[in-house]
């Protein structure tokens, strides 16, 4: 779950970390009000979890209630262009009504989980306000690290040395292990993937402040965070996470693609290798989707549907391995779930194999339905059929 | 010899009483692991369904049992805990099947439980193929020989053992080190074990997008296994930026974690890496 | 910093831990229009810092309004009676009404540090109710520990393997994991010495209740918990701890006896010492107090003040080792201290050692005052004197 | 040889510019410490008061000085992160002086920094006589010689020692452990470390009332040390229970931590205990 930077900033302020006055507005005259009601010059920001809103026009100055409304207006009125990540882009339904800093510099620093230390890292750079992949490409001497000892965790001293280590400006030296501090507080009391301050402003008038917030939180560890509902609920899932939710299988189980060839596997692994196995054939797929272990008739007829009413699939490859799913069970499955369904038919290739894969293959059989050997084998079928549909 | 595992290991389940728990430890037994008993607080005592003793505690178990191994079943609120408790009882390896454990969980068991290896969570458990069997592996599709086999998904690992087995090649030890973004034990920890392991004659490594692990193991092969036949698979190919494909730990951000990288690293240490699955027994015996 | 009964209660309550219903109140009006409004059964407990309330009486049941008047009256009316520890009793300024239990067994369960294990540790015994020092004595196989790892924290194996390991009724096993890991929680959040609850309760309807609660917080960390600032106003000092504060020496470094050779020294090993030396050469101790480093003018005669005034001392033995602190400072610190005090004067037996021991010696010499040799010579002389006195 | 602390030994100093750790820091180097540095956040780069290179962070002073001592003089709220920073930087000996350091604090500490040995806090140092001194004892009073001291408190230490140095008996080591609650260095640990030094032929140890850590040093001593001549001493016979008496640590409760049962726990061993400091070289004398 990622939080809007409207939320990650509330949870900034709880663990007292300075960020700027602000008001969340949820249209135009809101946000002109409060302007009315706090003369000053503002920043008007677009409340999306997509990157780029600078560059997007979706952050602009006010200085008067009128500015404020019409720059609101313009910001909410179209949605953020799509991107390869987020094809549909992302509709705008709220804005952040900033206090405008007088920025002096800009710093990067994050928390979040590096996998080969197993430990969490703090990562600082004295170039903030852009992407740290970039800065992690163009300067990365510049980028400070901590592997944290979590038998420990934060001690000031860790902030003194990235400060040193990244050559942050003198201005950040006093400041900056506190808020790193703050951070990883937030960090480990949330169980959060990723908090990010970026940009991290020291102000002309010798403040450190939160420009920014990113914070990704893990849907793993949302069961001990009820206080994130009311979150969760103003931040939908995206479409495929919500079809997906719908189908009764894991938000991560489903993903869509432009492509024509529906896949379905049994195991992560099995379904990432399945779309590979298609692109390799030729072909283009429609998606990803991980039926998950059982794969009854009914979480069959589900996943079936998901696919032929939500993806331009038009073959519906199946790939199952039957290790600790049984291939009887798995193909009993399939001929119940096809018919119940109402969905609309596509050819159907599927490919059953492991334990009980002979009794598997004979109930398919019966139900006119052949299946093929190998999962390359299976590809190159599927995209065959797709080209000519 | 194997690694991790053999005939002689001798085995518990915590929470062995569940439906999980209680399915696999009939697999496993049918295997012939030495499951020498189970834990579920509060039904110490009773008997299992395959008339194991159940036990209160991972202590009580071990100090019964002599165990020195505990595969975990328990659902992911409380998976911590059982690993928690598997190292003050002085288990020394502890195999977590258990999906969904919160990673600050996972970071602080791993970062706080010195001597004690922890394979997954959220994986599949590993197998010394004609010795025994811990987790959910299906062990007819294995057989016993010199392959090395390190893997962060299941099913795609038994698509590739299913191979390897119908290729003539048998395996020393398949270990499913798990999806999640941390792990106990990482291809690098399993390999430092394979390089001693005089059973091991070759390796494949399963691999997937996300994280940088796949890079680290070819940088460690290629400064420490000049000499043994290694090939490479790594799924996901396919998937876009940004979003996990079923394994939380199966993300690419930005230009990090991509199935490129990780096929040119390999590559650069002189690991063939297969293009599908079924290549694999070939780049083997090419070697 | 010891907390009272509600106030520690008020702590398991925001922790978690079950806690009986109550209500605070500081006079016998209160607590009739608390039981007025509430009826049922009542026990009205006097709230002091204390042990062995029940004995002396200050636990009195109450079912109606009228009851809850004339017990609490009875309670409030005369202090606690005095022990060794607590030599003048201690006054009863308010009571805790609380819910009375049907209580079917009474367990102990408590967290302090342990210094040779330097771990915290979680102390479990059946045995409930009474003192643990009781326990330890008449039933030590009773009470099962775990000495919990820092880097790890409490989990809840931890409460399993106790409850089993002290044989708790099987009443306690589900409920209490959870209660000691609130307990945990609760004892590392405000950096507690000890967290105590005696009895830990099991109600005939199968609840677990904390039924009393002992929490003695660390002075040292007290900086970090501005919350307790109000409770540490209704919780004066004692009276030693008060008069050290008021001399600006620290609250632990001055405590009154009953006998008449009143000392002085500096560090606390050396005044402990020093104590023993006059009990060994037949004296009696007027009092412990550690003068500290620097010895001062100003600081040597807040000290001479407070044991003039506040003790039975007839003769004084100031016992200085000179390390850090240099002979002639204190030399002149206690001259300089004698001309200025108005307070009463006896004899002196000033022993000055270390270094800068001559100049000292001769600044002393010249304001009429003759230093001992020795720690021994001085006790032996101060004693000789107090007993002409 | 002597323990922990040498002429060779090289010590920097954590609050070096502050009044404390200025002014000792004088002392030390008057003594013949090799006080190479000093550390002051925000002050790197300048000079001590005494001419010595002052770092921002202990790494950098332990990279630039080869330092393996660390004397810490910063205020108690700072104290665990000094000495975090401390076991960071690789530092093998951190002598915390300050006083008043949270007891939850020192327990975090001291369960989370294995390989570097903490002395104190609260506690005047260490110092090994002729060679080198660390901390804030008054460096004439000691002599060089064979008696290793071992104490919970400062200036009953420089009593006793004054006692031994006026009849003739020098020491190897002596170490305050100091009166907190928790310390770093109980006197067991010490004790193993004068059981192996050349230098060391007699031991003193100066206790008071308040935890077992006396009955833990008899325990130890009646097991390891049958050869060696002890003299324990005990203050604070005269304490009431339930009050600490100046250390946090001095404090008697119920009938745990009385001085009647260290006494019984040294004569129990053997140990010679004196009734009053001034009986200790004469008891030492007599083994």
């Amino acid at each position: 779950m990622n939080l809007m930077e409207y939320q990650g900033k509330e949870l900034f302020r709880r663990a007292g970390i300075p960020v700027p006055r602000s008001q969340h507005c949820t249209n135009a005259e809101d946000a002109a009000t409060f302007v009315a009601e706090h003369p000053g010059n503002w920043v008007v920001k677009a409340q999306v979890l997509m990157g780029g809103r600078g560059k997007a026009g979706k952050i602009k100055f006010a200085s008067t209630a009128d500015e404020a409304r019409s720059v609101t207006r313009e910001i909410m009125a179209t949605p953020m262009p799509p991107n390869r990540q987020n094809p549909k882009g992302e509709p705008i339904r709220s804005v952040l009504v900033e206090e405008r800093l007088p920025i002096a510099k800009e710093a990067y620093c994050a928390i979040t989980v590096d996998r080969a230390h197993k430990r969490p890292v703090v990562m600082v750079s004295r170039f903030g306000g852009m992407d740290i992949e970039e800065v992690a490409e163009q300067h990365p001497e510049s980028i400070a690290k901590h592997f944290v000892d979590t038998a420990v965790g934060y001690s000031p001293f860790i902030g003194r040395e990235l400060a040193s280590g990244a050559e942050l400006d003198a201005g950040y030296r006093r400041a900056f292990p506190m808020i790193a501090g703050a951070l990883y507080e937030l960090f480990f009391k949330y169980g959060a993937r990723l908090v990010e301050i970026n940009p991290l402003a020291l102000t002309e008038d010798g403040k450190v402040i939160a420009s920014d917030a990113k914070v990704e939180l893990d849907d793993d560890a949302l069961f001990r965070h009820k206080e994130f509902e009311e979150w969760q609920r103003v931040l939908p899932l995206d479409e495929d996470e919500t079809l997906a939710a719908q189908a009764g299988v894991g938000i991560r189980n489903f993903r869509r693609f432009d492509g024509n060839v529906g896949t379905m596997a049994n195991g992560a692994g099995l379904a990432m290798a399945t779309m590979d196995a298609v692109s390799n054939a030729g072909g283009k797929i429609a998606n990803f989707l991980d039926v998950g272990g059982g794969a009854s008739a009914e979480r069959v007829r589900n996943c079936y549907e998901l696919v032929m009413n939500h993806t331009g699939a038009k073959v519906f490859f199946i790939n199952i391995f039957g290790g600790i799913t049984r291939g009887d069970e798995v193909a009993n499955g399939i001929v119940t779930a096809l018919k119940q369904t109402q969905a609309r038919k596509v050819p159907l290739v599927i490919r059953l194999t492991g334990t009980n894969e002979k009794e598997g293959r004979a109930i398919l059989a019966a139900a006119g339905m052949t299946p093929v050997e190998t999962m390359d084998e299976g590809a190159a079928k599927a995209v065959q059929i797709a080209s000519q549909a | 010899m194997s690694i991790f595992l053999d005939q002689n290991s001798k085995v518990i389940v915590q929470g062995i009483t569940g439906r999980e728990g209680s399915y696999h430890t009939g697999r496993m037994l049918a295997y012939g692991t030495q499951i020498v008993g189970g834990v579920t607080p509060g039904k110490g005592g009773q008997k299992s369904e395959h008339g194991l003793p159940v036990f209160d505690s991972v202590k009580e178990a071990v100090d019964a049992t002599g165990a020195t191994h505990n595969v975990i079943f328990v659902p992911a609120p409380f998976a911590a805990d059982a690993l928690y408790e598997s190292h003050e009882a002085g288990i020394s390896l502890a195999i977590c099947i258990t999906e969904g454990v919160p990673v600050h969980d996972t970071l602080k068991v791993v970062g706080t439980t010195s001597g004690m290896r922890i394979i997954g969570p959220n994986c599949p458990g590993l197998i010394s193929p004609g010795k025994a069997s811990v987790g959910i592996m299906p062990g007819h599709v294995f057989k016993q020989g010199h392959v090395g086999l390190i893997s962060r998904s299941g099913t795609l690992t038994y698509e590739v053992v299913d191979g390897l087995t119908r290729a003539g090649l048998g395996q020393s030890t398949c270990v499913g080190i798990g999806g999640d973004p941390i792990i106990g034990t990482t291809y690098v920890d399993v390999l430092r074990e394979f390089a001693n392991d005089s059973q091991t004659k070759a390796l494949v490594i399963c691999g997937e997008i996300g994280g940088s692990d796949e890079e680290e193991a070819a940088a460690w092969i290629g400064e420490h296994l000049a000499g043994i036949p290694v090939v490479a698979f790594i799924s996901g190919r396919n998937a876009p930026p940004g979003k996990s494909l079923g394994h939380a730990g199966a993300i690419v951000s930005g230009s990090f974690g991509t199935a490129q990288s990780k096929i040119e690293a390999f590559q650069a240490v002189g690991v063939r890496v297969a293009e599908r699955p079924s290549e694999i027994p070939k780049l083997l015996l090419a070697h």
